[in-house]
């Protein structure tokens, strides 16, 4: 059965290969290879795991490169936490990829999407089967790059070109300081797959040294671009450019998960003792969860709302991390790709319905208009709001336990507090959108004259709902818990047993989150029924001017780091057109211009001198023979 | 003093020259072809008394191949130039310099 | 007796072959055939002398009846009515010189410092039968390359000298 | 080297010499005998009984008239070309054995071992003399007469060449000759001393063995013969001097003494050729009679035998006389395509077929 790990990460590349050199022209063809290849690869997970189970921690490994003793496998590293990680990728992208037949029907770059999407959910693979550090960074650069493609991939508007460029940009930013991470470690540790340096710091914890804070965070760097973490947070929402599906699959699901993925991968690098790194992390998290869900409150673009709760539950995640809970964080990470991407893609449904409209003031009294799009919206904002039986009162129940265990009383409260913070916040920029969009008055023209989309797309929104409902207690924080924590004892509930637990096992933490999502809740409530304008900028007046503008970070970064990046870019100009391209280059080409005029006399087109020169050169073999 | 090798080989190596002094010094290329055609001769030359000073017949039969191969070469040769000819009316080394740069 | 035809030939050929390149009377390339014609015919002398019987008849045979017939040939039909003016180029001259001077000069010295091969008695005899021998037995294969590069010579030629290609 | 060696060398050169001589003059008279017969005219018959002192008195006019150099001419040229034509037939004279033996010495003036390349080597020569005349004349039908005479003689030499291999493949067998007792051997070992395959006398001595090589290679026969006339430029082959079309071809330009020495170049090489033919072909100096057949031991037979050379060598002369008066002239796209397309492949057929038949034959 090893074959089909193997199988499972390479079809999706085959299919993008196959679509970008031969079936260009055939949609039908490039999207039915795409979504086989995707489906496919779900279902050889599926088979991979019931055959060998889930309790596997193994590597399969090939020789990839070798450089005099230093050797790079590629390999996959098959464990609990990559094949989750793998058959979640290949679920919600494979779900993702149906949804997109139906969504992308009508455009021209129909095959080319569905190549880009390959070829992301390709990469994305890659990230999560890599069993070394190259490898990771070469998928986690590939992911980089698809999703350029797939952000831009309305290039042809300046919004979408400039949103492509800038997540990749930004992305950039944060793989510097990964890579530079990548080879401190490479410098100090000697190796670069993740089992040997596990047990390398496994028997030396402090092998690290006084880098250990360092080296951490700069991985750390690595997970604050991909994951959109503060101060890397702004490219996330412009990159709600791309097509809707996209924003499901990249930013909601599976992309921006590889930060919080990959920090649970290596996790050992973090927790050393004497490192300090994890507290910073928990502490960018906790701040982009709080700044995106304020910012979140008072947005009136629908995908732009999503991208922001998408943020700040990312946030969450990170300071779950941070926090030394990784199974909270991993579980969130798999409940949040159920959600969200069915958030995203109900609302991609909307918007296909309005004709592209986004902007939820646009909207209105669609309840009843599009049933199963209310149906499946509502159910990703209850779990997004964390309210009971849904998955996400579960996920986030378990981070704010996991906040509570913490032995220092001023981070226990502080993270706590601030937890509780943000799921008030979350439930209430969430059902301000639901009673905006599906309740009150029809807004516009578009909105009253709204359709149910088709079933190609609904049926993905309902089976996303229903993981969404059921993803807190199928058992997947079980698996994670057994892999990140083997010691603790391990779960054998029942399934009325599990919708209980948190009660059980941390009633405090599981009562304040679901006072909070009721209070934000009612809050909403109160505002936003049957209103036609936000009332919210008349009470709160400039901040919410200040919340909506997002805190000005983009005009911040245009003034500061961009303006510095112009003066840079202006320098290295001058530098490579002057220096480089003048001096250095123009030597050489001058030089070799210069011998050319001098040989091409040679060059006669006499046949004497021809012969002369041969003759010459005959002679001169000779004496170096023959004397 | 009898004949030895070396006779034999200074009077190939002067034929020899005397083929390349007409190759670079003459310009008619029929002319240039004969002067080619004197250098293989001296080879030839070289050969058959090498061949004969060490008792083996190799270099005849080498000798043998030269001469056959001389010939195609002419023929192809004398070909192109009648080519060259009919297209530039001239056998002059001088004023064919299409290949200068 | 064979010295003396020996000191004859060479210098017929090397007489004949220095006529060839640079007549002091006539500048004509027939003139230049006609001596290599004569070189060729020299050359077969000191081929007898050294027991190359059947090369002396072959080299008569194809360069001298064949060869230079052709040369004679393609001269005629180009009929170079105006003949090479005589203006040797200082640069052509020097270069012929310096080239062939330091040729002549390493070979020379090169063949002055080998020892000096004794002139034994003449066992090889170049006649048809030994070489006929040799050459359909251990050089029938490069026999057989050279018969086809013959027939390629001969195509190409054929190409080569339509008026045009179709 | 002995002196004697270079003596009897002498001897020999001087009496073939003027045999040849004396054969080229008189076959002048003989064809202009044979051509009236045929045109039923009387030919000459003024010098002499029946003309026969015709050639003293060509000679004398030859000699005697003004040597006329047109001033268009290339010198050089001009004065070469004639001397040039003769020397080809002369030198081929060399190695034909005319006899067996007189005393000790055999009856031919170099018993070359490559005799037959020999031959086509000079032979291949006889070009220069016509393109030289051609080239020196500096006028167009001359020039066009040795353009075609050059392309002519090198398409014929390949057909006679190969031609000619056949007879070497059959009689060049290296066991020689059958001892028939009776010193038959011995006579023939003194004879072919020294020799070896290519050599002409071998050739005879094969043919007096076993049968002339005209039964054996017939069709070798037929290619040599007509190659003969294309190389000696005789009718039906004689394009490069064709009166008709080229006024005379290269002989335009040349009078007096000059246009003799073509003239018997002509006659010069016809007479080698039928030389050549009948050794290759005839049998040599050999009739199969008793006595005949095998070297001489007298010197009476020896001349008998140079007698029966001449016989047969003057009959073949006859015949290409003959030939010339009752043939017409091919035209040139037909002599070319004839030699090319028909008797190179023939000749290659033939030598193939030959070569394979000597294979496949039994005790071999």
């Amino acid at each position: 059965m090893n074959f089909l790990p193997w199988l499972i990460l390479f079809l999706p590349l085959c299919a993008c290969a196959t679509i970008t050199l031969f079936t260009q022209r055939d949609r039908k063809l490039s999207a039915g290879l795409s979504i086989g290849a995707v489906v496919a690869g779900f279902l050889f997970s599926i088979l991979f795991i019931s055959s060998s189970g889930w309790n596997l921690n193994t590597e399969l490994t090939t020789t990839w490169l070798s450089v005099g003793d230093f050797h790079i496998d590629f390999g996959l590293r098959l464990d609990p936490l990559s094949l989750m990680m793998t058959l979640l990728v290949t679920g919600v992208a494979g779900v993702i990829h149906i949804y997109s037949w139906g969504y992308m029907a009508d455009d021209p770059g129909f095959s080319r999407y569905f190549a880009c999407l390959s070829l992301f959910t390709f990469s994305m693979l890659g990230i999560v089967l890599s069993n070394n550090f190259i490898q990771l960074f070469i998928f986690w650069e590939l992911v980089g790059v698809s999703s350029y493609l797939l952000v831009g991939f309305w290039f042809e508007r300046p919004a979408a070109a400039d949103a492509g460029k800038k997540a990749f940009i930004t992305n950039r930013l944060g793989d510097f300081g990964f890579i530079i991470g990548i080879l401190l470690v490479w410098a100090t540790l000697g190796s670069l797959n993740f089992g040997d340096l596990e047990h390398k710091l496994h028997a030396d914890p402090s092998a690290l040294g006084a880098m250990a804070t360092t080296a951490g965070l700069l991985i750390f760097c690595g997970a604050v671009g991909k994951s959109a973490q503060f101060p890397l947070h702004v490219w996330l929402p412009d990159a709600m450019e791309g097509p809707t599906p996209v924003s499901a699959l990249i930013h909601a699901a599976t992309m921006v998960a590889a930060g919080v993925y990959m920090l649970c991968r290596v996790f050992f690098l973090l927790n050393l003792p004497g490192s300090n790194a994890l507290t910073v992390i928990a502490a960018v998290g906790g701040f982009t969860a709080l700044l995106a869900a304020l910012i979140a409150t008072q947005q009136n673009d629908i995908k732009r709302v999503l991208a922001y709760s998408t943020l700040s539950q990312l946030g969450y995640m990170v300071m779950s991390v941070g926090l030394q809970g990784r199974t909270p964080a991993m579980f969130h990470l798999t409940t949040h790709a159920f959600f969200k991407a069915l958030l995203f893609l109900s609302a991609g449904s909307i918007i296909l319905a309005l004709h592209h409209e986004q902007n939820i003031w646009k909207m209105g009294a669609l309840r009843k208009k599009m049933p199963v799009t209310f149906w499946t919206f509502v159910a990703g904002t209850l779990a997004l709001a964390g309210v009971w039986p849904f998955s996400g009162f579960f996920s986030k129940d378990t981070i704010l336990a996991q906040a509570l265990e913490q032995p220092n009383p001023a981070l226990r409260y502080g993270f706590f507090i601030l937890g509780v913070l943000i799921a008030a916040i979350t439930a209430f920029y969430m059902f301000r959108v639901v009673f905006v969009v599906f309740s009150g008055p029809a807004r516009s023209d578009g909105a009253g004259h709204a359709a149910e989309s088709p079933s190609v797309m609904l049926w993905p929104l309902r089976i996303l709902a229903v993981f969404s409902l059921i993803g807190g207690v199928i058992g997947v924080d079980a698996l994670y818990n057994k892999m990140f924590e083997p010691l603790s004892d391990e779960f054998h509930y029942a399934l009325w047993q599990r919708l209980l637990l948190p009660f059980a096992e941390a009633p405090f933490a599981a009562t304040l989150g679901l006072l909070a999502a009721a209070a934000g809740f009612f809050a909403a409530y109160r505002l936003y029924t049957n209103v036609l304008t936000d009332p919210l900028p008349e009470k709160l007046g400039s901040t919410s001017q200040w919340l909506r503008d997002r805190l000005y970070f983009d005009e911040l970064y245009e003034a500061t780091v961009i303006r510095f990046h112009d003066r840079l870019a202006a320098l290295a100009n001058w530098f490579e057109r002057w220096i480089i391209e003048g001096f250095c280059i123009g030597l050489v080409r001058g030089g070799t211009d210069l011998t050319g005029r001098m040989l091409r006399q040679v060059q006669s087109g006499n046949l004497q001198t021809y012969a002369f020169l041969f003759a010459l050169g005959v002679a001169l073999v000779l004496y170096f023979v023959l004397l | 003093m009898t004949i030895g090798l070396n006779h034999y080989l200074v009077v190939s190596i002067m034929l020899f020259c005397v083929g390349l002094f007409g190759v670079i010094v003459r310009r008619n290329l029929l002319v240039i072809y004969m002067g080619l055609e004197l250098m293989l001769n001296a080879a030839n030359l070289a050969l058959v008394a090498f061949s004969r000073f060490n008792d083996n017949l190799d270099g005849q039969v080498f000798v043998f191949f030269i001469i056959t191969v001389a010939a195609a070469e002419v023929a192809v040769g004398l070909a192109l130039i009648v080519a060259l000819y009919r297209k530039r009316q001239t056998v002059h080394a001088e004023d064919l310099t299409t290949l200068r740069l | 007796m064979e010295n003396f035809f020996f000191y004859f030939f060479a210098a017929l050929t090397l007489i004949f072959a220095f006529l060839v390149i640079a007549n002091p009377f006539s500048n004509n390339p027939v003139t230049s055939a006609m001596f290599l014609v004569l070189t060729i015919a020299s050359l077969a002398g000191l081929f007898v002398l050294l027991h190359a019987y059947f090369l002396a008849a072959v080299q008569v045979l194809v360069y001298a009846g064949a060869v230079m017939v052709l040369f004679l040939f393609v001269i005629m039909l180009l009929d170079l009515k105006a003949e090479e003016e005589r203006h040797i180029r200082a640069f052509g001259l020097g270069a012929g010189l310096i080239s062939v001077g330091a040729i002549v000069s390493i070979f020379l010295i090169s063949l002055l410092k080998a020892p000096l091969l004794s002139n034994p008695a003449p066992i090889v005899h170049g006649d048809t039968l030994a070489l006929g021998k040799l050459l359909f037995n251990q050089y029938s294969l490069p026999f057989e390359i050279v018969s086809v590069l013959l027939l390629v010579a001969m195509i190409g030629v054929v190409l080569l000298s339509k008026k045009e290609l179709k | 080297m002995t002196s004697q060696f270079i003596l009897f060398s002498l001897l020999k050169v001087l009496c073939v010499f003027s045999v040849l001589m004396f054969i080229v003059g008189n076959a002048v008279w003989v064809e202009r005998k044979v051509s009236a017969f045929i045109q039923d005219r009387r030919g000459p018959n003024r010098v002499g009984p029946f003309g026969l002192f015709q050639l003293i008195a060509d000679a004398i006019k030859g000699f005697l008239k003004e040597d006329f150099t047109p001033g268009h001419v290339r010198k050089a040229y001009y004065w070469l070309a004639p001397a040039i034509v003769m020397v080809p037939s002369l030198l081929t004279v060399a190695i034909i054995p005319f006899g067996s033996l007189l005393g000790s010495q055999k009856m031919v003036i170099a018993d070359l071992n490559v005799g037959i390349l020999y031959t086509f080597g000079i032979v291949s020569l006889a070009v220069y003399g016509i393109v030289l005349a051609g080239y020196a004349a500096r006028s167009k039908y001359p020039f066009l007469g040795s353009i075609r005479s050059s392309a002519q003689m090198i398409s014929y030499e390949i057909a006679m060449g190969m031609s000619v291999v056949p007879l070497f493949l059959i009689a060049c067998d290296p066991k020689g000759i059958r001892d028939l007792g009776n010193g038959w051997r011995e006579a023939w070992q003194t004879f072919l001393a020294g020799t070896s395959s290519l050599n002409l006398s071998r050739l005879v001595a094969w043919q007096a063995d076993h049968c002339w090589l005209i039964i054996y290679a017939p069709l070798s026969f037929g290619i040599f013969l007509a190659a003969m006339f294309a190389e000696t430029n005789r009718l039906p082959f004689d394009l490069p001097e064709s009166e008709q079309e080229l006024a005379g071809g290269y002989n335009v330009e040349y009078s007096s003494m000059k246009f003799m020495l073509f003239f018997m170049g002509e006659y010069a090489s016809m007479t080698v050729s039928a030389a050549l033919l009948t050794t290759l072909f005839l049998g040599g100096w050999t009739l199969p009679i008793p006595g005949l057949d095998r070297p001489a031991s007298t010197i009476p037979l020896g001349l008998l035998q140079i007698a029966v050379f001449l016989a047969k060598m003057l009959i073949v002369e006859f015949i290409i006389i003959w030939v010339r008066w009752m043939w017409p002239r091919f035209r040139y796209d037909q002599l070319m395509a004839l030699g090319w397309r028909r008797f190179i492949p023939l000749a290659l057929a033939n030598i193939l077929i030959t070569a394979v038949a000597l294979w496949i034959k039994p005790g071999h």
